[in-house]
């Protein structure tokens, strides 16, 4: 309470001290209201770049950010970041208020969760990987249901023989999970650690051998393009 | 010989095969092969690390003799990874032999280990996954969004050359002649009418229409052409009106006309 | 308001000198993270009434109403009265922040052009003039959207029966076409020049020059209109 409050009080003052022109960006205060009413209207993740798009010339949205987050640290509504945007979302510690506002929604298949997990941890991951892992075959309604629920979508083709599309999560599903990025998936760290990620193929099966590499090399992409 | 010892070992134990019976019961509830090895890989009671892939295959087998004996059909991933298991089996047994190329048996079973620790490392992080906290369950977003309206402004460009080109263009087109007719080379119905109405009384025979063109519109075509459609709408219409009679020899011969005997001019 | 505020002090006070046991109301700090959370996630108003009852027993919601309708004063959301019920609602002078303007750029009609063009080359110039030049009709649209353009205006009316209004290009039509003056336009014969005419042009049309003559008052007079 108190850190927000002093917070408050600098972002109010220190702006007004500084001379505006027209042509001048509003006051760092006066953006950070801008920031908290767009994020605070949306239901969907604003990124940066929209915030500064919507927000008049000159803005630093993510300074503004900086400060809204603060402001609300502890409040029974949080900024969230969420993949490459921010939120505004109830604290979790309060979840037992809003039974009212709890919507059904339709329970998943074991199939299904297994698939949305590996897609997951193993993401860029094409449907023979998760064959291979599952050890059995993944239905079409199972992948639908998952596209449906805007969990997974399609990610880069493997430059392998046949393209293979490959699948990867979405902000809507690490918004659904409370997740930063897919590096905050639970266990991780450790999973890659033991190795437990890795496409290791059955021993003298050369086939898909080839797409290990590749694999290898979408993996370490993406993760490193989040960091 | 240590092949043999297994089997023995494999139909005494009795409690292997009530353990592969019961789950029969379920097969129906397991998700393919690898599902149903990671089940009997906790019969073993061993952290997956340390599990006897020997062992596991030996459960499997014994699980789907017993189908057979019980006549359930099994579908053809668990008949294929039995014979994939039973393969594995004698690898695990016979001493390696140095003249097969390919995996050892041990690199197989290792395989094989690593595939139930990744699946079993799937399900937990699946659980994990489903245990966080949800949105619209746990922590909520705002319940009446404001939608961004979209303010749609079109801005219309040409250029100088599109200018240029549509003018080009109205100034080319056909349907813009008849706007600005010279009137000097167009005779009209009207004037078709009086002059014929005028002359008519002193063409008691057949006479030829051409004969009824005006002065000096004869020579120039376009001239001609006009008079010589006018004065024959105009011959038409005054045949409607019963004052002359017309008539043509064949096609393309002259049009005559002549006064009607008894019509009133 | 007054009789709401009264409460306030005395819910501040109160609950905070109290000792707590378990089942003591929470503090009224904590009963304002509630509040915040129940209005952000409710798509309805909410009134206290409801409010009391969804929250913990002993909680005063009129007071942490309160604390947080004064918390949000000046932000850039608003904690506000909707019939009998509360509701936060973004502040009203940042609903431009609410609109994103998309710009779309179209080619324009090629009815609209050659309307244009015959303004161009022949101002001042009549609707119906127009209408002969072109051979058909021109919409009351086309014109319209011209004038919306601002790449035409009115002219003066001609001194003929019924005194029709003329049309004139704007200066805006200039600066988007890049020319000086309507008078720099290219004349017929340039542009067949240019091969934009075909050579089949109607003897006795052939005069730019002639049109030039007979508009050549007019348009000094519009000019010195615009000067």
């Amino acid at each position: 309470m108190s850190d927000t409050d002093s917070d408050q009080d600098n972002a109010v003052n220190a702006p007004e001290d500084s001379e505006q022109s027209l042509f001048e960006a509003p006051p760092l205060a006066e953006q950070e209201r801008m920031v908290e009413a767009i994020l605070f209207a949306s239901a969907e993740p604003v990124g940066v770049g929209e915030l500064n798009g919507r927000m008049p010339h000159g803005c630093d949205a993510g300074a503004a950010l900086d400060l809204l987050r603060r402001r609300y640290e502890g409040r029974g509504v949080r900024v969230v970041k969420v993949g490459e945007g921010w939120a505004m979302r109830t604290a979790p510690d309060l979840a037992f208020l809003m039974q009212k506002e709890t919507v059904e929604t339709r329970k998943l298949s074991r199939a299904a969760i297994e698939t949305l997990a590996i897609i997951a941890y193993h993401q860029p991951v094409t449907r023979a990987e998760i064959e291979e892992i599952r050890g059995v075959s993944v239905s079409r309604g199972t992948i639908d249901q998952l596209l449906e629920l805007e969990w997974i979508r399609f990610g880069r083709r493997r430059m392998t023989p046949g393209r293979p599309v490959t699948f990867v999560v979405t902000q809507a599903f690490l918004d659904h999970f409370g997740l930063e990025s897919a590096r905050d998936l639970p266990g991780l760290k450790e999973l890659r650690a033991a190795g437990l990620l890795e496409n290791r193929v059955t021993p003298g099966l050369d086939g898909p051998q080839d797409d290990e590499d590749a694999t290898g090399d979408d993996q370490v992409d993406m993760f490193e393009d989040d960091a | 010989m240590a092949e043999q010892e297994e089997f023995s070992d494999l139909h005494l134990d009795v409690q292997e095969r009530l353990a592969a019976e019961a789950l029969i019961v379920d097969v129906e509830g397991f998700e393919g092969p690898l599902d149903l090895l990671l089940t009997l890989s906790r019969t073993q009671k061993v952290d997956l690390l340390k599990i006897s892939i020997l062992k596991l295959a030996q459960q499997y087998l014994v699980f789907v003799e017993r189908a057979k004996e019980l006549r359930l059909e099994l579908a053809a991933d668990y008949l294929v990874m039995a014979a994939w298991l039973a393969f594995l089996k004698s690898r695990l047994l016979l001493p390696p032999d140095p003249a097969d190329e390919g995996p050892s048996g041990e690199e197989l079973a290792a395989h094989l280990a690593f595939q139930l620790q990744r699946l079993q490392a799937m399900r937990d992080a699946a659980a994990q996954l489903m245990a966080r906290d949800q949105l619209g369950r746990d922590f909520f977003a705002r319940g009446v969004p404001e939608g961004v309206e979209r303010v749609r402004r079109v801005t219309y460009t040409a250029t100088l050359l599109d200018l240029m080109q549509a003018y080009a263009r109205t100034r080319t087109k056909d349907d813009f002649r008849p706007f600005v007719l010279d009137r000097e080379s167009v005779f009209t119905m009207e004037e078709a009418l009086d002059r014929m109405r005028g002359l008519i009384h002193f063409a008691g025979t057949w006479t030829s229409l051409s004969s009824y063109l005006p002065e000096g519109w004869e020579v120039d075509p376009a001239k001609r052409r006009s008079a010589t459609a006018a004065t024959f709408a105009a011959s038409l219409e005054m045949v409607k009106q019963g004052q002359i009679e017309i008539r043509q020899g064949e096609t393309f011969a002259p049009i005559e006309i002549r006064k009607k005997a008894d019509g009133k001019a």
